[in-house]
């Protein structure tokens, strides 16, 4: 990940651009069910679409739409032009080394699940270890955990510094102190909001001839990605992160790697050759997609990258670190609530928080009410929960189409919902008749 | 849409912030607990069902949101008094209705935690081991939905 | 499957509702590279979306979205409200016991894959049979090679007849003799378009107590479906060959199945705990929907099935059946044609072919010429082809918005094309100068 | 998009219908065999290249489409007495030039299948086993897919 540049080296994005940004995505401009007009900060979660990218679909479906591959009328080769377009997109969105690094898959979840039944299934031992962080999403630790069951490896979780950073010292002495086949760290927390040093850890890695798998499901869509500069060995990400549509992710592997694995989903489209005893796989990326693929999903996902692209990732993430500055400092100042996450030199766009002895569900379902749209619960990180001591944690997520005021709205609404629910010497009567 | 109910009207938080019978009950003849797996707060209830099957003392104690502890000191008060054959035909519609403002579907899992646990709790003697985790009628409620997301 | 009703007992689709119907379709009235008015007949490898499917997908985008499950807030509960309800309308679709049988998946192909590496992997042993047929796609072969390859089972093929069905008294004496454990066939096959007696066969292999898989990619789409009739243990079918959306598929597996068997992929959304040391898998269907789900495709399926439904799979059925049996019938009369598959009494509205002497490929890019989107190939179905030692076939596939007029032209262009390809003494030279 | 040109024009059915050497070479010195994976069909290649490197003599066999076969024809034509050097200098483009008509990126597989093999048969002595399935240069060409659907 290359650093984010600070607001003085990108231009920021100015009203007018926010605006317009805005304006192309029609639903920022409807209410929460309380009638409120709608903040929404649930991007970490998933993202809204802008028209270009909903038109992207659409006009694959009403235009040119056919299964892709082998076919050869009209249709079928404008379909499959446009797919393996899409890929190339992405291959240059991420600085991919060639369009066959690239699999498409149904999502980040898949992405990991895919490496972790083929090269998993044929790498790990018995005693073999993988090294992750305990800040993981449940994506990148439940298949790991699978894995251990079929092959009798384990998995060692890195801790978190009190500050909600990790210690790199720690981290490299890890490394070298469990030797582990796979480090499989997460690029940005989901819910701390916590940058990795990726470069510099799978440096560190590949040193030591460890395979890395990077889950940048929350970095993609937020900053500028370089796998060959990150010289990860498989990295993920999701398209309904990035302004995408659902039903897609991306597996990025190394050449290498993807070449000496074998295949994981069996059907059409993976294979060279079937017959009654057996199979021959075809060649990358093919061989990673078996069935029809998510073909209008990938037309829209290239069409998110570009959009992504013409604004700028630095700028989006500039734009966001502002805002969530905003929301970061002003709860920090607040007796009662605490900020879950490093400071903002440390995070992304990224705000967790808990107010003390409100719990997380009714602080979202209050500010719903008020019109802010964020994320209360484990957030699917059950394991960073339970070391962090709780049951669970509200989110706010910024992204390139919220707005300053949104930030500042954010946190007069929770100064709200801290003081409906602080104890008022309340007692209880028998219902009050309607 | 608009102008939805306040969930987190009067009634709700006085019964959250001054619950009815909240803690344990030392001489229970029944008692089960049950976790919401949406969030994994817990209820636990305590019941004295004397020999005529007559809930005579109730008490519940437990960790979550303002829906599942003022819905769950709603329910205790309602109950005390009643007989299991009431207890039993109380439905989960009923439950709903005991709370008062309308919930989504999400929500309606909190307040029906300590309704399930009830239910539960009229099938288990003290003595006895639990049956299971969640023993008691296997109801669905809700929808099939409780994944979680992010 | 119900036999499908004789157009008498069914209301035809008339030349206005089939007008009406084909407006809704704005990809049907476009050209073909050539210039000439586009005939869509590649309905087997996918289909065309109306404009309500479209329309469904790009309202969540732009009304309602936000990623489902456990979100408090308004547009969380809106999408997963739809979501749910998609699940809903899918286990009307195919009257399943309950919408916890029904599993969202990437594709047919998912759905077979997530079969074999979960109650596959759970079942089968060294020296346990397959049964399968010698007409089945891919999807319905690699993923039990693959699990052949990890528990060292074995798949067996069921042969065709001449006349391209199969014979009743082999199958139930290759059930009784070989006593597989699974016996997986499609319902419809997508090359013959031969439609297999499913409620008979299944009926023969639970009396034998052997599990069941119908592969109904080729029947959901056409024909009405009921899993409680027909008493599968396992149903697969994909959205995009029903005017549903790419990147999503159906799994529908009987619930006591699905309840004992192990999760497949980990990750979000399918566990109930995860700590450091393991995880404790959701109940169903979560346990299987790992991550963020296809969204805003299944919301864009249970559109479709709407539609379809509507229109009545039944009347959908015999207006296909119509136009293929005036392809079928007329390809018949053309010496030097074979078709391909049994008469239409036993199939579906797919009709392939093959001319003497002229390469399958060779008939599709010209009858793209002639404005016929057709499929050339072995479909996915080597097996098959090297069973009727044809290396490839040209596929003519049929659906509602077709129209009789193309299975006219149609018939015409593959005379044209049996012309142009046929030897006429011609002489080569040197390329005549432009 | 419209008014292509035809594909299928008479030079090219000329070709197909009376090609150019097809058939076996007894004395090859050279030859190579290779299959498009996009249909299976297969195109076999047998040169005889004399001491100066020069290619006297190439014949092709092999089964597929009309552009498969008369594209193998119209390249076994250009090919007879050029050098080695020029055959390696002879490029896909220009293949694609030789062929004549557009190719969408599908058929040019069929029409490079037969460049393909001929760069693979220079390198393929007849005496020497062969290299493997599909030796020589480790060309990508035509975009990564090559899957198939239905
Ligand atoms: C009979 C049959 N089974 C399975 C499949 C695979 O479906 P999908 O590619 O949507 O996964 C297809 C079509 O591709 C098919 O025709
Ligand atoms: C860090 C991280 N990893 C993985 C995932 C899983 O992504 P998906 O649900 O799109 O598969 C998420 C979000 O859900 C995430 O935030
Ligand atoms: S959020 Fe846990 S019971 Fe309500
Ligand atoms: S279709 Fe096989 S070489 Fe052209």
């Amino acid at each position: 990940m290359k650093t984010i540049p600070t607001l003085s080296t990108c231009t920021p994005l100015n009203d007018s651009e926010l605006a317009d940004l805005r304006d192309q995505f029609p639903i920022l401009s409807r209410s929460t069910a309380s009638g409120a007009p709608l903040a929404f900060l649930d991007n970490a979660a998933s993202t809204q679409r802008p028209v270009c990218v909903i038109d992207a679909m659409s006009d694959c479906y009403q235009q040119y739409y056919a299964n892709v591959h082998r076919g050869i009328h009209t249709l079928s080769e404008e379909s499959t032009e446009a797919y393996e377009q899409s890929r190339k997109v992405i291959a240059s969105f991420i600085n991919a080394a060639s369009e066959r690094e690239v699999i498409f898959t149904s999502g980040a979840t898949a992405s990991i699940n895919l490496v972790a039944r083929t090269w998993g299934d044929q790498n790990l031992r018995e005693g073999d270890v993988i090294l992750t962080t305990i800040a993981e999403h449940h994506a990148n630790i439940v298949p790991w955990h699978q894995l251990c069951e079929r092959t009798g490896c384990r998995v060692e979780f890195l801790p978190l510094k009190k500050d909600f950073t990790f210690d790199d010292e720690t981290v490299h002495q890890k490394l070298r102190e469990l030797r582990p086949k796979l480090f499989a760290f997460t690029a940005v927390s989901n819910v701390l909001g916590t940058i990795t040093p990726v470069k510099k850890w799978v440096h560190w890695a590949r040193e030591l001839g460890i395979t890395t798998l990077v889950d940048a499901s929350q970095a993609a869509p937020h900053q500028p990605l370089d796998v060959e500069q990150l010289d990860t060995d498989f990295l993920v990400f999701g398209g309904h992160k990035m302004c995408g549509p659902t039903g897609i992710g991306v597996l990025h592997g190394k050449e290498n790697y993807l070449d000496s694995m074998p295949p994981f989903l069996g059907g059409g489209g993976m294979i060279n050759r079937v017959s009654v005893d057996g199979f021959e796989t075809a060649d990358l990326p093919d061989k990673f997609e078996a069935g029809t693929p998510p073909i209008a999903e990938a037309i829209g996902l290239a069409a998110a990258a570009k959009f992504l692209r013409q604004i700028g990732l630095d700028r989006i993430a500039a734009h966001e670190k502002q805002l969530a500055q905003v929301a970061d400092e002003g709860l920090r100042l607040i007796e009662g609530i605490e900020v879950i996450g490093p400071s903002m030199s440390h995070k992304s766009g990224i705000v967790s928080f808990s107010i003390d002895r409100v719990h997380a569900h009714d602080i979202a379902q209050e500010l719903d009410h008020l019109g802010l749209a964020v994320r209360a619960g484990h957030h699917c990180t059950m394991p960073l929960h339970r070391h962090l001591k709780k049951s669970s944690t509200t989110r706010a997520s910024f992204y390139l189409y919220n707005r300053l005021e949104e930030a500042h709205r954010f946190l007069e609404a929770v100064q709200q919902v801290q003081k409906k629910f602080t104890p008022s010497g309340r007692k209880r009567s028998s219902r009050p008749q309607d | 849409m608009s102008n939805e109910q306040d969930i987190y009207e009067e009634h709700v938080l006085d019964h959250y912030e001054d619950p009815y019978h909240r803690g344990e009950l030392d001489k229970a003849t029944h008692s089960h607990e049950a976790d919401n797996p949406l969030c994994g707060d817990v209820v636990h209830i305590d019941l004295k069902i004397d020999s005529e099957d007559k809930i005579q003392e109730a008490w519940f104690s437990g960790d979550g949101c303002v829906i599942s502890q003022a819905s769950a000191s709603m329910l205790i008060e309602t109950v005390e008094g009643k007989s299991l054959d009431e207890v039993r035909n109380f439905t989960a519609e009923q439950m709903l209705g005991l709370f008062g403002p309308k919930l989504t579907p999400n929500r309606q899992k909190c307040c029906l935690l300590s309704w399930r646990v009830l239910q539960s709790a009229i099938h288990s003697p003290v003595d006895d081991l639990p049956p299971d985790d969640d023993g008691g009628p296997d109801v669905h409620f809700g929808g099939p939905s409780l994944g979680e997301e992010s």
